[in-house]
């Protein structure tokens, strides 16, 4: 079941491979249907799923592969190294509640992106290829339960991406592609280096042999003494701990090294900025959540306070740039650089509010950002710019965009009655209960009125008002009085079309139902995130009174 | 079992949702916009709320009247540390939530009902529907929760609706700046409350009232005293920015930009009043400390606000000032510790000053969209109706006896004289007094504007052309061409009429003199506090208990007080507290009542003789004494520069820090990243090729880091295979050389 | 024929094949080089025939001699810039690629020796493997025989369509 | 004691040949610019493998080293009918057959 959901895309960029590279429309479609059926997947995964069964780690005494469901395990390669003992890397992949909404979250997403790359005519087939292989890759990072499969799609996630935003991006593409390249590569090499050095001190009680299965590892009694990443090596230990957390944090990003993100979404185009943000920053912290904290639960109890910092910062230096910038992209992401600020902090806390909400904040930062990107990609097809005081008064001519542009818009800055807002909520209330974090959380909350500030202001700016005198499109008015605009070559329809409609409506339902009522993706949650807590901070119970 | 009641309400609660959803997506679609279908919903709603209140009310006449009602909205499942943790959401009715609901519910509709007319003709007159339906719902939520999280949840959503409605001429970029300005400005406010709101479930695990209230009672609070005075203070900042208070007062006057009739409903008579509800639900945890501050914000709003109306020439900013004055009394009143009469206040409130609104309302319609008092004149006789209604309100709004303004105002007087007196004078005193200041400045500003709008005569030829019609709005079906101004249409006067009755005293009390003989103080009594206000954690309380002691002793001893206290008991004044600072103060209100009447009553007699002798009698010629005193005048006139000192500091001073760090961000950040990516490049051009160089340079850089020769990898980048293979060569003997060194051991 | 003369046999061949491969490797030309492969061929097949892998040896001369060395000449004549192209590399020069030679040689020959020495078995193959050869060929080594012809056949039109005289080009 | 061991012809020699062969062969591959004297270093490289197999296979009986060799052989003959090929096609689009000047894939 998860192999299929994992590889369906990569068989249909096979099937795409033999269709001859002029039939467009076919090749979308194979692609479409991929991606719905991973998304049917997705789904049934859904209803099978057992919102019971906690994850994280193995089970005491009861299944050896923790209380992980859908498991697949079988061995994938075995080397005998001689002196250094069988080298053997398993197949094994699982689901457990931080997985399973993030496998929801990348189906949703990947569909939406399928369609929103209708529009890309240049090396059709091409671009359908690699964008399969990145969802496969996406997908198969958010299974894989064994350390070394999951760098493998790390990895192979990069490659997609570097071309995708070198060769279909904007002006000034090369450079974002290959900053992207550079930085995640940079993160990338110590991620390996740790990941041997976790292989060589982690014993897999089942075969007691040397093992990647992050379950094994996620237990603290499988590691050796003496070992270089043993209990007693503390050194090495937080060293481990910090590389790999900025191997992690540069995809957050968080804030030294999030410099790539706006270079790579202002010149990607607008689906791989869906995917980009909706799905791939997730990856960061979802390792974070996944590999990081749980291998090194004491590092991360010493390192919360700095965590949370981080966290902060994020928050409020991303909203103050997101302020400061004019082109609507730039902003955008830059607010993303803010609301996974958020998703910093909650972890931060360490405490079930709070991983609540971070999660819970990944999920809808993915829905939310993606519609942000899709509606910036709107006008950008139409006005063939983004910059901010270039429109004003839109939404006197495009009622229906506007509405959409306020629902996202009032989402992101966490409007009651709109999944933001409970991700956020919930974060706070996780990071104030906690002492270390308290003074952290009291700050952040200023992040929400400098969100509202730049979401209002552009707002304001391009919707609202009149039209500027230098606005991208003409005003005519008839001899009724009537007041109609038109973009300059723009043929379509002026405000959404079908297409347009059909991507923003669902992620619109689903931003509005789970901030009414969050329990269909919360529920997932609860147990995963109390085990991990529980795995996480100890120091966590006796911080409350 | 859910209550009847509950069920009731939550039809009440959701209806004007519906009305929201259907024109929200039809209103093209339906005929006249479907404001039927929001008049027809609302009424539905209106029907059974008063229903509600009439069972309640009425029907058990129950100062504890109490219902509740909860369902689990999140479970957190057994979480570590806390155990078994649930969110629920819920209802709660009591007397307090019942006549909040028939007052919201009766001047939404009637505010519906008025719009049918003044709308007539807009672009969007559907969507204006629908957005009121939205509001109307979040207020009922804001009124019905129990807890404080959905309390924060409509909070923010009658936020949300606010901005929307003010800007609903969003093609005016005033309007659309008043929009942002009051969101913003109300979402400093709600940080606050929410840090509030944080203080408290961190020690507690809950948003439920009843439960944090049993807790504190119980002692569970197990940080500072401190801390649950910081919780009061910051909860008390969310009424702060709803309620317009200083030093968040600043969007409100912005706000009259929307339509009249929004300001009628949101910024005068319900949201702007939900900052009080607010605060009374959570009155009982309010440490003295929390409440002096609130107190002292109360007054000082009250007054500065009055200061600034007397000047304005704006017709409704007049009102919006007055409002926000108003609003200080209530929050004073509640500072104070008269609950009941801040509450009660809030309610008389809601009626006239929605009257005069709608009144204002009427006169602009039928001036065209003119604002300005200036040139406006000699009404009464083209509209008599609207005169009548708008007259009453404002003796109400003065606090004339006979109405019920003079009821609710004079009781916060009395309140505050009290609170003072047992707070030990000296900088108490200050409140009552800015509290009477401010009536003699009601009184004022009320009185000559009846007489700039109704009498004298019409000075509409005195406007000069270039200003003439600029404030009227393009999409408004009206041009600017004088009509003769004729009274408004029923649709918009009935609604003066109901909401100028409500303003009689008879409504809510038998005695003209006093509201503490009404069904309102009877039903809504002050709630024993649950701090425990004695101890080391509140030194003030240190200070004023042994005095409040012996103010006791004294009164215990004098005869007449014992009557007083038994007429007290029959009045039914709430029970006797067992907190000495409340039964204080409650003992010392009651003591002032009549203090309290004659100082009110002779306030507003000075406030209307001011007020006749500059405008109506002409003694005094405002304009030459304006000139007299320029420098005050202008400070009054420019709202005492608070938008100027708030846009030269928080707001360009953000923006400049925002343009800083994103300076910092470009070239700083980025900068070291390009930094190293030009090292990279350094090493690069060694190979020659340019276009792979940034590849290359990464080559090198990971070479390097593993401190490789740098030599040996330039001679890597050929992309000659030979070169690849010295290099495996190389490696080969590198295992050889190992391997001897091996056995040399 | 006793050990000497064998010992003797062995150590001219030896040579042989060294110092032909060391001329087919040094020489400046092409043409020498390609012949002196011939010898080196031959020496090895000598070798072959030591190690009692006779039909080996005879494979050996036929299909290198007859068959690789031919085609090498062939291409050395086709491509007949052999005065022109310099033959050294300017990857590593001579200097450099002689000592890492001579290291390689060096580090082998040490790894050979200090790694035990290399007792004979106890049973060794004697006279001639033709026969064996076959029986293998027929059972054992059934799929790999097959497989083998296979990609030699594969690899020979894959030769012939790559050589190809192409039209496509000469206009 | 060395005649003894001189004279003995044992794996020893075979095993020198061999390297030797070996290391010629690399060192015509690593420094060579003419692609066709690659391709004999490849197969002086070949034949020293082959010579590695048979004398193992002798001197420890079996005969899995001298089907090995065969095979490699004939692999070796395909390799360079391949190559051969190869060269000449680079020969015809270059017009030579150094291969330090055959970096097209570079750009």
């Amino acid at each position: 079941m998860l192999s299929l959901i994992v590889f369906l895309p990569i068989i249909a960029g096979l099937i795409i491979l033999a269709v001859p590279s002029s039939q467009k429309q076919i090749i979308r479609i194979v692609s479409l249907l991929a991606a719905l059926g991973q998304g049917v997947l997705a789904v049934l995964i859904w209803r099978q799923y057992d919102p019971t069964m906690a994850g994280i780690v193995a089970a005491s005494g009861g299944s050896p592969f923790g209380s992980f469901q859908m498991i697949e395990k079988i061995p994938w390669i075995s080397l005998d190294l001689g002196s250094f003992g069988p080298l053997n890397i398993e197949y094994f992949l699982g689901v457990d509640g931080i997985s399973i909404t993030m496998v929801l979250l990348t189906a949703l997403i990947s569909a939406i992106g399928v369609l929103s790359s209708w529009t890309i005519q240049k090396q059709v087939k091409g671009y359908f290829i690699l964008y399969n292989l990145l969802a496969t890759a996406m997908m198969g990072c958010f299974v894989a339960l064994d350390f070394f499969l999951f760098y493998v799609f790390w990895e192979l996630m990069l490659l997609p991406m570097y071309f995708l935003i070198g060769i279909w991006g904007g002006p000034n593409r090369e450079y974002a592609a290959i900053k992207f390249f550079l930085y995640t590569l940079f993160g990338s090499v110590f991620m390996l280096l740790v990941m041997i050095g976790l292989y060589f001190s982690v014993i897999d009680p089942l075969t007691g042999h040397h093992t990647f299965s992050l379950v094994a590892m996620a237990d603290q009694a499988n590691y050796i003494k003496g070992a270089i990443l043993g209990p007693d090596s503390v050194t090495w230990r937080y060293a481990a701990f910090i590389v790999l957390f900025v191997g992690f944090a540069i995809k957050v990003p968080m804030f030294p090294f999030h410099t790539w993100l706006p270079d790579a979404h202002v010149e990607a185009p607008t689906p791989i900025s869906v995917i980009l943000a909706g799905v791939l920053l997730k990856l960061g912290t979802y390792g974070m959540m996944r590999i990081n904290f749980p291998l090194f639960p004491e590092v991360f109890q010493a390192g919360m306070y700095v965590i949370g910092v981080f966290g902060a910062i994020n928050i409020i230096y991303g909203a103050f740039c997101a302020l400061a910038q004019q082109d609507l992209k730039k902003m955008v992401a830059y607010s993303s650089i803010s609301h996974m600020g958020y998703v910093l902090l909650g972890l931060a806390a360490a405490n079930s509010e709070g991983m609540l909400g971070a999660l819970y904040q990944m999920f809808n930062h993915g829905t939310i950002t993606a519609m942000l990107f899709l509606l910036v990609g709107v006008i950008y097809d139409r006005a063939h710019s983004r910059q901010i005081d270039k429109f004003g008064g839109l939404a006197s001519y495009m009622p229906v965009y506007t509405g959409f542009v306020t629902v996202a818009w009032f989402a992101s800055l966490g409007l009651p009655g709109l999944s933001g807002f409970i991700s956020e909520a919930f974060v706070f209330v996780g990071a104030f209960r906690e002492e270390v974090t308290r003074p952290i959380a009291i700050v952040s909350v200023l992040g929400i009125v400098f969100g509202a500030a730049y979401l209002l202001w552009s707002l304001q700016r391009m919707f609202l008002g009149k039209r500027k005198p230098d606005a991208l499109y003409d005003l005519e008015v008839d001899a009724h009085g009537h007041e109609h605009i038109h973009f300059h070559d723009w043929k379509g329809k002026l405000d959404l079309d079908a297409r347009e409609l059909t991507m923003l409506i669902p992620l619109g339902i689903i931003v509005i139902a789970l901030g009414i009522y969050p329990m269909p993706v919360m529920g997932l949650l609860t147990t995963s995130i109390n085990k991990l807590v529980q795995v996480l901070a100890p120091v966590a119970m006796s911080a409350v009174h | 079992m859910m209550h009847s009641l509950i069920q009731l309400s939550i039809a009440v609660l959701l209806l004007p949702l519906l009305s929201f959803v259907v024109l929200i997506f039809f209103n093209r679609r339906l005929p006249r916009g479907g404001d039927f279908v929001g008049l027809g919903l609302l009424g539905t709603s209106l029907a059974i709320s008063l229903y509600i209140f009439w069972n309640v009310i009425v029907q058990h006449y129950d100062p504890a009247f109490s219902v509740a009602w909860n369902f689990t909205w999140l479970d957190f499942g057994n979480v570590p540390g806390v155990g078994p943790l649930q969110i629920k959401m819920g209802i709660v009715i009591d007397n307090l939530t019942a006549i909040m609901l028939a007052m919201v519910n009766l001047i939404s509709f009637l505010v519906h009902l008025y719009s049918t007319g003044y709308m007539h003709g807009e672009k969007y007159y559907g969507r204006f529907f629908a957005y009121l339906g939205i509001f109307t719902f979040s207020m009922f939520g804001i009124v019905l929760s129990d807890n404080l999280f959905s309390i924060y949840i409509f909070w923010e959503l009658v936020g949300l609706s606010s901005y929307l409605l003010i800007g609903f001429y969003f093609h005016k970029d005033s309007a659309a700046d008043a929009q942002k300005k009051a969101f913003l400005t109300n979402r400093i406010g709600d940080i606050g409350m929410w840090l509030g709101i944080l203080i408290l479930y961190s020690q507690f695990h809950t948003f439920g009232y009843q439960e944090i209230f049993d807790h504190i009672k119980n002692g569970d609070f197990h940080m500072s005293q401190a801390w649950l005075t910081a919780a009061g203070v910051l909860l008390f900042m969310g009424c702060v920015g709803k309620s317009a208070q200083f030093p968040l007062h600043v969007w409100l006057p912005d706000a009259m930009e929307g339509p009249t009739p929004v300001s009628a409903l949101i910024h005068a008579a319900t949201m702007v009043a939900a900052g009080v509800y607010f605060v009374g639900r959570i009155f009982v945890i309010l440490t003295p400390d929390a409440l002096h501050v609130i107190a002292f914000i109360g007054a000082f709003t009250a007054f500065m606000a009055a200061t600034i109306a007397i000047t304005q020439h704006d017709i409704k900013r007049v009102l919006a000032y007055s409002t926000v004055s108003q609003l200080g009394y209530m929050v004073l009143g509640l500072g104070v510790g008269a609950y009941s009469a801040a509450l009660f206040h809030l309610l008389t409130h809601a009626f006239f000053k929605a009257c005069l609104f709608l009144g204002s309302g009427a006169i602009i319609h039928a001036m065209h969209h003119e604002q300005d008092m200036r040139w406006m004149g000699g009404l009464y006789k083209k509209m008599p109706w609207t005169f009548a209604t708008f007259m009453t309100a404002t003796l109400a709004l003065a606090g004339l006896p006979l109405t019920s303004g003079f009821l609710s105002k004079d009781a916060i007087l009395a309140g505050a004289l009290g609170f003072a007196s047992v707070e030990g004078g000296g900088i108490f005193y200050l409140i009552p007094a800015l509290g009477f200041g401010a009536a003699v400045l009601t009184a004022f500003y009320m009185g000559r504007q009846i007489w700039l709008v109704f009498f004298g005569e019409s000075r509409t030829h005195l406007k000069p052309a270039e200003e003439h019609g600029h404030d009227a709005h393009a999409a408004h079906g009206h041009d600017d061409h004088h009509h003769e101004v004729h009274e408004v249409a029923w649709n918009m006067r009935l609604p003066l009429v109901v909401l100028a009755t409500l303003s009689v005293f008879i409504v809510f009390s038998p005695d003209p003199l006093d509201g503490g003989k009404g069904w309102f103080m009877h039903l809504i009594q002050t709630p024993a506090t649950v701090v425990a206000s004695t101890g080391a954690a509140h030194e003030g309380a240190g200070l004023h208990v042994p005095e409040a002691g012996k103010l006791l002793a004294e009164a215990h001893t004098d005869t007449q007080h014992v009557e007083a206290a038994a007429s007290h008991e029959a009045e039914g004044h709430g029970p006797v507290f067992a907190d000495p600072r409340q039964a204080e103060i409650a003992h010392m209100t009651h003591e002032n009542h009549y203090t309290a009447i004659k100082l009110s009553s002779i306030m507003v007699v000075i406030g209307i003789g001011m007020a006749l002798i500059f405008y109506v009698f002409r003694f005094i010629d405002p304009d030459k004494t304006a000139q007299a005193i320029r420098p005050l005048y202008l400070y009054s006139f420019n709202k005492w520069y608070w938008d100027e000192i708030y846009d030269a500091t928080f707001i360009k001073g953000s923006i400049l820090i925002s343009k800083i760090l994103a300076w910092f961000d470009t070239n700083i950040v980025d900068g070291i990243v390009n930094g190293v990516a030009t090292i990279f490049r350094k090493f690069a051009f060694a190979n020659g090729s340019f276009d792979k160089y940034v590849v290359d340079g990464l080559v090198n850089f990971t070479a390097f880091t593993v401190q490789t020769t740098g030599a040996v990898f330039r001679k890597v980048q050929t992309g000659k295979v030979q070169t690849y293979l010295v290099m495996v060569v190389v490696a080969v003997l590198g295992y050889f050389a190992f391997y001897l060194v091996h056995l040399m051991k | 024929m006793n050990q000497l003369t064998i010992a003797i046999i062995f150590y001219i061949f030896a040579a042989v094949t060294v110092l032909s491969a060391a001329f087919v490797v040094f020489s400046k030309n092409i043409i020498y080089s390609a012949f002196s492969l011939l010898f080196t061929f031959f020496g090895v097949a000598a070798l072959y025939v030591f190690l009692s892998a006779d039909f080996i040896a005879v494979t050996q001369v036929v299909v290198y001699v007859g068959g690789i060395l031919v085609l090498l000449l062939f291409g050395v004549m086709f491509t007949n810039t052999i005065m022109q192209t310099g033959l050294k590399a300017d990857v590593l020069h001579l200097v450099p690629g002689i000592l890492l030679t001579l290291a390689l040689i060096a580090g082998m020959l040490f790894t050979f020796y200090t790694t035990g020495n290399w007792m004979p078995g106890v049973m060794q193959l004697n006279g001639s493997v033709v026969e064996s050869i076959g029986l293998e060929t027929m059972s054992r080594y059934m799929l790999p025989f097959e497989m083998v012809s296979i990609v030699l056949l594969v690899a020979l039109l894959g030769a012939a369509y790559l050589a190809r005289y192409d039209k496509a080009q000469k206009k | 004691m060395l005649t003894e061991q001189l004279l003995s012809i044992g794996v020893n020699h075979f095993l020198t040949i061999s390297v030797i062969l070996f290391a010629l062969g690399m060192f015509a591959v690593m420094t060579r610019k003419n692609a066709i004297v690659i391709l004999m270093g490849v197969e002086l490289i070949l034949n020293a493998a082959n010579i590695n197999f048979l004398t193992f296979s002798k001197y420890n009986g079996g005969m899995e080293g001298v089907m090995f060799s065969l095979f490699v052989i004939v692999l070796a003959a395909a390799e360079a009918a391949v190559a051969l090929a190869i060269v000449i096609n680079i020969f015809k689009t270059f017009k030579t057959v150094d291969v330090s000047s055959v970096d097209t894939l570079k750009e």
